[in-house]
């Protein structure tokens, strides 16, 4: 008896957080080799005073080692809210997550993002996944064209 | 079939609900302001 | 000389979009044999009062091509505006996409979305790229919490 | 290297700048319904 997509999917998302917590040096050995990995550039300073983040692209399991061990007290700050979460069965019984939901730290205010992660079977476990992608997009209000209550009133 | 979210979402990673309602509200902080509400 | 992969996402948004306003029936014909799409269910008539609309899965180049067929009027009327635009190398030389924005149709709001698309080169034709999976999400507003002016003044 | 999105972002596609601005208007209204500004 296989567990379903759905449970294979809540698992590995509570492994994700938790490693990020517990271990980010070790998140890492949740890739692939040549896994790529767009997620918040820790480099650049909160900016509490805005509602999206900026994000950074890297290639490859050492690069996304180096990345989460850099960055490991913050990582392990992480706390997520998530929304919604969608999957699809993808390209050699792979699996692909869509998420959306809000990630927060200490003192920061609640970020709106959306997340897509792609997970294959290991190839040398056929019960483990691996992630081959995983890309976060932080999603701003948008408050353009819309009157402040100063113009209503 | 409806798509995803079958789950009982939403789910908190890392969180408690009371630290989840601090950060909301400073987001909420920051959408007052944008929308010139400034209790 | 082959093109960028930026250049390629933005021949393919071109494409799917030009398809559906001008040929819905043909949409389908993007997509692999065994491609997996999460999209507007259309038979649920747009609540123009909520900021989100329901989606529904399909599995299948047959099942795509009955579902644009089928709700072509709706398809044909689809307008887009994309803010945002990731892309990564996925599995096999495939390309992920993940955009955010905001689609309308002709008298209703406009509905803010994420969506993630992987793209495949075609087995015959290796300049050409097929849609294996493809995912939208709405996403709403999200008030809870948040004060009316009538709580605020 | 910076994320994605290198191209002159948004882009339209099947619609002109004044359909776009009627259909955020409409989803502005719903956002002024749900924070109770009726004007």
């Amino acid at each position: 008896m296989g567990a379903s997509v759905q449970d294979i999917v809540y698992a590995f998302l509570e492994t994700y957080y938790q490693r990020m917590k517990k271990d980010p040096s070790k998140v890492s050995s949740l890739y692939s080799a040549t896994a790529e990995l767009t997620h918040i550039n820790y480099q650049i300073d909160f900016d509490t005073s805005s509602d999206i983040l900026p994000t950074i692209k890297l290639t490859g399991k050492e690069n996304i080692s180096k990345f989460f061990t850099r960055n490991n007290k913050k990582v392990s700050d992480l706390k997520a809210k998530i929304d919604t979460c969608d999957f699809q069965t993808a390209l050699h019984s792979g699996i692909l997550i869509l998420t959306t939901g809000e990630i927060f730290w200490s003192g920061t205010p609640a970020y709106r993002f959306c997340q897509t992660i792609v997970l294959q079977p290991n190839a040398d476990n056929k019960n483990a996944y691996d992630v081959t992608n995983d890309v976060i997009r932080f999603i701003p209000d948008n408050w353009i064209g819309f009157p402040s209550t100063n113009d209503v009133n | 079939s409806p798509a995803g979210s079958e789950r009982k979402y939403p789910l908190l990673f890392n969180s408690t609900e009371e630290e989840y309602a601090v950060a909301s509200n400073r987001r909420n902080g920051l959408r007052m302001k944008a929308l010139g509400i400034c209790n």
